[in-house]
């Protein structure tokens, strides 16, 4: 879905007087392109799967062990994000936590707290990519709110802010902006890149893709879609079960109690987190596991790009 | 509940001097701070700084670390490998503003005397500091 | 010889079979490293002061197949080389170092504040960096590590490769700021970096020194610390690591440039390294042949901080 | 305890802990009342101060109101889980994972192939089929079952009540034999090659033993003219949360928590080899 331009224009100061009303963080990618006085997170994921989060307690007391559940919290808070990212919470992150019987509790509290609003994207950066991933940077499906800033206010569909209706050289402004990103947008990958990606997996050109690739995880960190988390306990006596993040570039992400690692090479997981990505979760989802925001690729310390390596891949199948 | 915080601290103590001297120390009756919690280990030499980073990170508030005087080490020359990785450790919490967390210390076998003096004078030390500040927003392992 | 002739030289005459080197990345600024074993590809080879990247990591993972490795040398690449063969990581008549003088790196998130900046845009000229045809000090946009220096040149090495410019920069003592501090102020700094990190492992893994098959920090027998990142398990594990890095640390500042955070994580090995320097007289990856600091002892080794 | 969220264990004392060989030992603790599973589902265990750790169900959930797991010493959960006595407490969580396809099982002979602690998860469905109340809907049940040496086999007991049995056919083997051994001796799949002599139709072989005796065991499966759609195996992966979202177990398009651990093989065969 793409803009209706049946929004309204308001002031800025309008604009950021109604987002001021509520506890309001942003990106680290807005707060980037646009100075907007509020705290940052990473990604949405840091506010609904937070790096680290105690599930229960344990401890050892009157002779005997005990458990105590710690239940869900979440207080009202408003995310602006970019498009991108509004994806990555509506297509991946609900999916799995939402979408995937049994519900997560920690994750779904946060998320019914959760006022999302996107705020649309007027150019790309050298890494961005959503359009390649079925995405649009004026997309505004899944987002409670758009906004997008125009040389006389912002453009803004949703309920809660009041403005006036466009006048024609906004209407004009808005237009020429799309054209210009139809213009600029990378290619979409094919259609069936899911299935070629699905085929290429036992491609002899793995190795040198993955050859460079520092098998760190500061992709996986600081990706917006990255889900994957590790239950460990702190703590003998008394303690508790903390999820936090864990990443599939980690050897010991597979390592079982036995010793075998199905995944032991670094080739493997890179490949693993590429088809993760672009064949696994869609062809289980039908969505890519990516939104193209292009953090991977800018915070790579080894610019190792996950879109030249699908390109690769792609056609290495073909 | 709500004692008055007493600082807790990990010992490192080689068994064949400073363990004797603490172990002098209690038989002679000679009084020092309860504050100690002691590992005994075969050398000083064996103390791994990870060891007492760990020490550290599970709560202690101070550490130290005692061994055979330099030339005294059962093993000959561990306390002077020992005291090699210590100097760049005590230099690097230095840095770090946290120099006074991790104490060393030579103790041999008849200085019982020796041995509650310095656990004095660490606890004293470690007392002043304050809480370990490695704790800060702790609060899911601590209370039940 | 210039650094493409070299390399191309010894891969037509089949003398290595890659040649460890750079070669231009998919955004602005960004240098990815790369093997290059077909002697038409060496064109694309590239040495700049985007350079960053310690590529005497890579010498541990190499492909199967190649047993004799040119690599384009820096001299903290250099050092880190002498380390690994001094570790017995590597075998010296396997690894050709071809060095390269360094004119420091330029730390690419100071370019940020030039928005939509190109590449041709920014030159170096002596100790100048020209942005925009607006000239500035070398020294204010490199690492910190670059800034304070001791080997821009390898001081091992097969063949020197000629005409790279070394702008001849002061050694700044950039830990000096931080020294001066009164300790309160500097444990402020150090909670509030090290609460930043998000245990990425970048900084170990671009580290050409972390090797180990199993980190301590990974290890679950024993576990020294949990994988959650608050302040006290990321004391244990950049603090541990700048131990285990003592005597090792070649000084070339890569994990500071890993880091996704921009962490001056690499103030840590610094100070380290520093004090190995100051006391036991040893500087890693310099002398293949001195023993390393931890093995040996003095028995006037400085005393003073041991009650 | 009553079990709040769903990544909570409920405590439960351990009722009975027999020892089967030197590193394994089975542990019989209460079955809440809101667990209820089916064959070859699993279940997370929790043993307090150490840590959580996913493991098939061995008995079968026609025998009552306890549940039982058969768990080998090899890591540090396992290791604490060993130093256990009766009465002491440990968590739970589950069940989870799909199960053997017991409808599509209904009429059909079935061939059991185990390999050391790879009968545990067999078991449940033995069980399940020898029950009174099931027995009938099933057809022949042929059991293979096979271990390093004779001190190696588990469920000793339960092998010596079927063996008793007239409506099945139990075959031990082990790879290396000793005086009082008087069984087989040989590696599974050979074994299976000249005891299993009836033609195949009507058949559907469940496998389960370490990875290198499943492969070669469907290899002499095929070569008995197995349809890959009747060989059934169960996959071992890495888990946290048993629950398809914390990601590790993911294998192609599956999740081995959730989608497994029971697969076809024909299911196998599509599959990324990453398992």
């Amino acid at each position: 879905m793409r803009l209706s331009g049946n929004g309204v224009v308001a002031t800025r100061e309008a604009f950021l007087e109604w987002l001021s009303r509520g506890r309001t963080f942003v990106t680290e990618t807005v707060a980037r392109r646009f100075r907007l006085p509020f705290p940052s997170v990473p990604t949405p994921k840091a506010v609904l799967l937070p790096q680290h989060e105690a599930l229960y307690r344990f401890f050892w007391a009157r002779r005997t062990w005990n458990v105590h559940p710690l239940p869900p919290e979440g207080t009202p808070i408003l995310l602006l994000a970019a498009p991108c990212e509004v994806k990555a919470v509506t297509d991946v992150l609900d999916a799995v936590f939402l979408g995937n019987a049994p519900q997560d509790p920690y994750y779904a509290t946060r998320r019914k707290n959760l006022i999302l609003g996107a705020l649309g994207c007027t150019f790309f950066e050298a890494t961005c990519f959503c359009t390649r991933v079925g995405g649009h940077p004026l997309s505004r499906e899944g987002a409670d709110f758009f906004a997008l800033p125009l040389s006389s206010g912002v453009y803004f569909e949703g309920e809660g802010v009041s403005g006036r209706p466009l006048a024609s050289s906004e209407k004009e402004e808005l237009e020429a902006l799309v054209a210009d990103l139809e213009k600029t947008a990378p290619p979409p990958f094919p259609e069936k890149t899911p299935e070629y990606l699905y085929e290429a997996f036992g491609c002899d050109i793995w190795e040198d893709i993955a050859w460079g690739c520092l098998n760190c995880g500061a992709c996986t960190f600081l990706c917006p879609t990255c889900f994957c988390f590790d239950l460990a306990l702190e703590g003998r006596l008394r303690g508790a079960m903390i999820r936090t993040w864990d990443s599939c570039m980690f050897p010991k992400f597979t390592l079982h109690a036995s010793s075998h690692n199905p995944r032991s090479h670094p080739m493997q997981r890179v490949r693993q987190r590429i088809l993760h990505k672009f064949s696994y979760h869609p062809l289980r989802k039908g969505v890519f596991g990516c939104v193209g925001c292009g953090r991977c690729v800018a915070l790579c310390p080894v610019n190792w790009d996950i879109r030249e390596a699908v390109e690769r891949v792609v056609s290495c199948a073909l | 509940m709500n004692s008055p915080w007493e600082p807790k601290i990990v010992a490192f103590l080689c068994h064949w001097c400073s363990y004797a001297g603490a172990d002098l120390a209690g038989v002679s009756r000679i009084q020092y701070p309860p504050n100690i919690r002691v590992v005994r280990v075969p050398c000083s030499g064996s103390v791994d700084p990870l060891y007492i980073l760990k020490a550290l990170r599970e709560g202690a508030d101070g550490v130290l670390v005692s061994g055979c005087h330099p030339g005294d080490c059962h093993y000959l020359s561990g306390n002077y490998f020992a005291r090699r990785k210590f100097l760049v450790l005590h230099k690097l919490l230095d840095l770090l503003g946290l120099r006074d967390r991790v104490h060393f210390s030579w103790v041999s076998a008849s200085e019982g005397q020796r041995f509650a003096d310095v656990v004095k004078a660490v606890t004293e030390v470690v007392r002043s500091l304050g809480p370990n500040p490695l704790r800060e927003g702790e609060s899911t392992c601590d209370t039940p | 010889m210039t650094l493409h002739d070299a390399a191309r030289k010894l891969l037509e005459e089949h003398k290595v079979q890659g040649v460890l080197g750079y070669r231009k990345g998919s955004l602005p600024f960004r240098t990815r490293p790369y093997l290059f074993r077909d002697p038409c590809e060496i064109e694309e080879l590239v040495f700049n002061p985007f350079c960053g990247l310690n590529l005497a990591r890579y010498l541990l993972f190499l492909p199967q197949g190649i047993e004799r490795v040119a690599i384009v040398a820096k001299g903290c690449d250099g050092r880190a080389c002498v380390a690994l063969v001094r570790e017995n990581r590597l075998r010296r008549e396997n690894l050709l170092i071809l060095g390269v003088p360094c004119p420091g790196m330029v730390d690419t998130r100071k370019l940020a504040e030039w928005e939509g900046l190109k590449e041709h845009e920014v030159t170096l000229r002596g100790g100048e960096i020209v942005i925009r045809g607006v000239a500035y000090p070398l020294a204010s946009f490199l690492d910190a590590s670059c800034r304070r220096c001791r080997y821009r040149s390898p001081l091992v090495y097969d063949i020197l490769v000629e005409g790279g410019e070394v702008p001849s920069l002061p050694q700044e003592d950039t830990l000096r700021e931080l020294r001066s501090l009164p300790e309160e102020k500097r444990w402020e700094f150090f909670r509030k970096e090290l609460s930043r990190c998000i245990r990425c492992y970048a900084c170990r893994n671009a580290c050409p020194m972390c090797y180990c098959k199993e980190c301590f920090a990974e290890s679950h027998k024993p576990s020294f610390l949990h994988p959650s990142p608050t302040l006290r398990d990321n004391f244990v594990f950049h603090i541990g690591r700048a131990m285990h890095l003592a005597g090792r640390c070649v000084e070339c500042g890569a994990c500071e440039r890993a880091c996704p955070l921009g962490i001056p994580i690499a103030t840590l090995f610094l100070a380290v390294s520093d004090t190995v320097r100051e006391h036991f007289a040893f500087e890693a990856g310099v002398d293949v042949a001195a023993p390393a600091p931890f093995v040996t002892y003095r028995e006037d080794d400085p005393n003073a901080f041991i009650r | 305890m009553p079990c709040e969220g769903i990544y909570t264990p409920c405590l439960l004392p351990i009722a009975e802990i027999v020892e089967e060989t030197r590193d394994i030992k089975t542990f019989r603790i209460p079955r809440p009342e809101h667990f209820v599973y089916r064959p070859g589902q699993f279940a997370e265990i929790f043993v307090p101060g150490v840590g959580e750790a996913p493991f098939s169900i061995s008995s079968s959930p026609t025998e009552g109101t306890f549940l039982e797991f058969s768990i080998k010493r090899i890591g540090s959960v396992t290791q604490a889980l060993h130093r256990l006595n009766p009465g002491d407490t440990v968590g739970l969580r589950g069940p989870y994972g799909n199960g053997f396809p017991v409808e599509e099982l209904l009429g059909k002979h079935l061939l059991f192939v185990g390999g050391g602690i790879g009968l545990a998860p067999l078991r449940s469905l033995i069980n399940y089929v020898l029950s009174p109340e099931h027995r009938l809907s099933f057809g022949d049940v042929f059991i293979l079952y096979g271990a390093r040496t004779p001190q190696d086999l588990v469920f000793r007991w339960e092998l010596e009540r079927w063996r008793k049995r007239e409506d099945l056919t139990l075959c031990l083997t082990v790879d290396e034999g000793n005086a009082s051994w008087e069984g087989r001796v040989g590696l599974v799949p050979n074994v299976l090659r000249e005891v299993f002599s009836f033609p195949c139709t009507g058949w559907v072989s469940i496998v389960c033993g370490p990875p290198i005796m499943i492969k070669f065991t469907i290899k002499a499966l095929r070569e008995l003219g197995f349809a890959p759609g009747d060989i059934l195996t169960t996959l071992e992966m890495k888990m946290k949360c048993g629950l398809g979202k914390c990601g590790r177990c993911n294998i192609g398009p599956y999740y081995v928590c959730q989608d497994g651990p029971v697969f076809s093989y024909e299911t196998l065969l599509e599959m990324p080899e990453e398992y």
